[in-house]
């Protein structure tokens, strides 16, 4: 199966819209993605016909809420191979699921000494948290360090994983588009008797997941990447993990009693899940994974690969040496997200050019300043590709890279 | 549309009215749990006495819906006097009974691929059955029973 | 100005709606309020037309997105009389925002001994994350009693303000609709070297709020109880106290800069905002606040409380004793919440009737287990009131009541 | 619709393509401050030496964009040789011509109650006027100027 990709742009509205008279040529959905209009609509039927708390009410509309929001937890496990929506809990974006584990899992079992092993391209969601773990307890926050061409360099993991009680990485680069191999860095972190936290933020939009396939323990997604609402975001963890975990923020939904003297946590995934869930955010997730799936992962993903080689190629012709792309090469092993160099010209002033014709691009660290140091540049302009762009949007941008070369031309 | 009379069958109300084997037993001998119904804040308690691997009482105390104090009733009727097999045999009948619906609403026994079959042979206890057009009182009707294995499971342990 | 009931009737869609073949009664805004067709519009608007990732991008849509959330920051501020927008932090719900405090002041600012001082009306929100707070650092969590009639007992505050540190309250209860003197409380709190904590949840949407007046130095609420979507909620608190809390979740927006051996958190709010904020949240709770403000919040207000009094006295009339409602009596001491005992009927089953007459009530312990035990019932059937409701939704509650009466009657 | 003619004016362009006092000055006697724009990881460092009350020499290292540097460089011709209070002035007759749309983008400076005057009086650096135009880039223009501010601050501590 093939994505029609004409058919898909009509889906999102924004993608309709003009900007400074050019049509938008959106290329920023590492950032955040559109939204089709079957997500949206899922969000306005569950606020104009069943909108109502959520567990607690026994009134027929309280209920189809209830059964609505639980519904999108199974769609959404199902999504990435769990066997058991329990282990699916909603957080509001992949930083909190994240600190959920950190303070959840983390302050309960790791103690000073114990080291963290992250990877030098990880987002500031999967390096603050650990931060304040070593701030607070005096753990050891380790990097795996990087190749020439921006891949994890681990002819040392041996080395690096000596007392490492968890291996934290990203699935897929937010600045390189690179593709750690997650499955062996998961299977040496057990192998020394260590968890390993993915962090899926831009790898589950883009790629058929599978968690038994990944072999993590942990995985952190968040929903406005992936075709979904803001506000929501998702952990998934191991049954027994979690079950083992204590609470983390405290309030309603995540207690069975509450005493003067105390309360009695809740089983998971709600035991985690304090205060109002985001509701309308779950039956929007629920959409959004209902309309991936309607496409299919696998083309999806092909789709992007395709457009990738295109951008890739046809910018290197276009700009040979001017134009610097960070990351691998081979887009069998890259997602497509393209961080450009346009020779000396700085990232906020490219991206203004490129604004003016129509063209969104990111400009900045994408909150990953580790990265940025290990490659030498203080910001990049992003372009990030997904399931609605197509090789004109590739044209456009090199069309505007063009403007931008001649304007800056000094 | 689900109906009143699709949840408070005549049966129901009877249990609810005259509830059987109401009381406490002392512990030990009696094996005990404590069970919350999140929802609505319920607890119950549910003693069990054993003779070997035969039940030969049990009680119930604590305060509860209509469905919560019926089902639990009606369990009590059902169990004493079977072994803990037979009885963990009912339970599981009872549940998948109430599971159609289930998944997604309780934390503690759902699986992805909710079977959509209806036991048959729990007499009574199928007037329960209309619970699961109700999906927020499944929590009410399973209350009882959840509580009654937890007090097996100390048997075990 | 008074309420045009009606009108305001016919900007929330979902009460158009019937339920079991009757228009629906909706009497569960305590819970979670309907929402008015301008502020779904406002999110539908900004996922239609100008949906980006917020704060970091140079181009027209992102600025215009930054723009319009921090907008809504800016209109929610002055709601609720804060001088400064930065004193506003965005959370995913009010329970986030109590627990921001225990975690980030309290952590800091509580040791073993301590006392933080709730009142006995508190919702789980307002209590478990002290619980937790006194499991891992060994505060002490006080009660402030109540009066025969659900009101609190301050006759021996001197005496329980010994050793306070924070005192943490609810300025309406969820339960019984009493309004505490928070005022007093607060004075006297920092009559004694304490700080004063206000949930506000169930104060803000139906009372006009200013934090000056109130004289707390926090005040949480939450977006979905005040016309607002899920997935947002509120931390206002005092810029000197905010200024000086170390950040609480990691990860992006909330830092200046990240280093393979640190991080340097960011100015408030963001330094508490980790993560891509809730945008179309944001959005949508700016417009549900410029809804509250067109009709007024004295107006709204008054409302609610010559409801609530018709609500007392013709119920009273109708069920005289068989009726049990908790809480005050003078509506001016309390909101329109209604705690109902009819009979001996169990809140579930008289929920369950009430439904079918198209009546939604909460049934249960509206997470205040404490309260509820104080109050000697495990459950109570709750109908609370909000801008929308109108005599006649008083009137269908009795008639349903009426229904239950004869259907239990045995 | 604002265009790029809006923000990047000739001076403006001159500034970054010569940019005026780049360099370090030897701390102490000078004072430093180091500055980061969080949005898109631009660091500056901006020297100050003074002699009393008088600001002799002001030098600029680090990278950024044409707003940014061009936005500093020209800082520097219009503090040189003022005193503390004259540099302060000018300050905030700068930052209040930023500051238009500044509030909700800022962290630091801005009021829920923005006054729309723009402050007349400095020279070249009106050129910036039309980054107002343009939000996010406010922080860009503005950041060499809070870090000289924060070096000020040095020298009251
Ligand atoms: C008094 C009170 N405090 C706190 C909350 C918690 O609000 P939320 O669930 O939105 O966090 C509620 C409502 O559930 C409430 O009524
Ligand atoms: C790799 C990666 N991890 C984590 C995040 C954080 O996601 P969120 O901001 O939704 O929490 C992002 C996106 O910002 C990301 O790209």
């Amino acid at each position: 199966m093939s994505l029609d990709v004409a058919a898909v742009k009509a889906d999102f509205p924004l993608l309709a819209r003009e900007v400074h008279g050019t049509p938008i040529v959106y290329l920023d959905s590492g950032a955040t993605s559109q939204k089709p209009r079957a997500v949206l609509d899922a969000m306005n039927r569950y606020y104009e016909t069943i909108n109502a708390n959520v567990h607690r009410g026994a009134y027929h509309i309280a209920e189809l809420a209830t059964i609505a929001s639980e519904d999108a937890r199974r769609t959404v496990a199902r999504f990435i191979g769990a066997g058991d929506e329990h282990e699916l809990v909603f957080t509001k974006n992949a930083t909190e699921a994240i600190n959920l584990v950190a303070h959840s899992w983390g302050r309960t079992n790791l103690t000073e000494g114990d080291v963290v092993l992250l990877s030098l391209l990880e987002h500031h969601a999967n390096i603050v948290p650990w931060h304040q773990l070593a701030e607070e307890r005096g753990i050891e926050v380790r990097w795996i360090p990087l190749t020439d061409d921006g891949c994890l360099d681990l002819t040392d993991l041996d080395h690096l994983l000596d007392g490492v009680k968890l291996v934290a990485v990203t699935a897929v680069s937010n600045v390189t588009g690179a593709i750690p191999p997650v499955r062996q860095l998961a299977d040496a972190a057990h192998a020394v008797g260590a968890l390993c936290l993915v962090d899926g933020s831009q790898y589950v939009p883009h790629l058929a997941t599978d968690v038994t396939e990944l072999g993590c323990d942990f995985l952190a997604f968040t929903g406005h990447k992936m075709c979904g609402p803001t506000g929501i975001g998702m952990l998934w963890g191991r049954r027994e993990l979690l079950d083992a975990m204590p609470p983390f923020l405290g309030g309603g939904e995540m207690i069975l009693d509450v005493r003067r003297d105390g309360f009695t946590p809740n089983v998971v995934p709600w035991r985690f899940e304090a205060g109002t869930p985001p509701i309308a955010e779950m039956i929007g997730i629920g959409a959004a994974v209902d309309y991936l799936e309607g496409l299919g992962m696998d083309a999806v993903r092909k789709h992007e690969v395709s457009l990738t080689d295109y951008a890739l190629r046809t910018l290197g012709d276009r700009f040979g040496d001017d134009l610097l792309i960070h990351g691998p090469t081979d887009t069998t092993h890259r997602g497509g997200i393209l961080s450009m160099c346009l020779r000396d010209i700085h990232a906020h002033d490219l991206s203004q050019v490129l604004d003016q014709h129509g063209v969104c691009v990111r400009a900045g660290h994408h909150c990953a300043k580790p990265l940025m140091r290990e490659l030498g540049v203080t910001s990049t302009s992003r372009a990030s590709l997904y399931l609605y762009n197509d090789e004109s949007d590739i044209d456009a941008l090199g069309d505007a890279l063009d403007e931008a070369a001649r304007f800056f031309d000094f | 549309m689900p109906g009143l009379e699709d949840l408070y069958r005549e049966v129901i109300l009877d249990h609810y009215r005259n509830p059987r084997n109401r009381g406490e037993l002392e512990t030990p001998p009696a094996l005990m749990a404590e069970g919350f119904n999140p929802l609505c804040g319920d607890e119950v308690k549910v003693y069990v006495q054993l003779d070997g691997d035969t039940i030969t009482d049990v009680r119930i105390s604590g305060q509860g819906c209509s469905i919560s104090q019926s089902s639990a009733s009606m369990m009590t009727t059902v169990v004493i006097g079977r072994t803990i097999d037979e009885a963990r045999g009912t339970l599981r009948s009872f549940k998948q009974m109430m599971s159609i619906h289930e998944h997604g609403l309780d934390g503690q026994d759902s699986a992805l691929d909710g079977s959509t079959e209806v036991p048959s042979g729990l007499g009574d206890l199928e007037a329960l059955r209309g619970v699961v057009k109700f999906p927020v009182r499944i929590k009410c009707a399973t209350l009882g029973w959840n509580t009654f294995d937890q007090a097996l499971a100390e048997a075990d342990s």
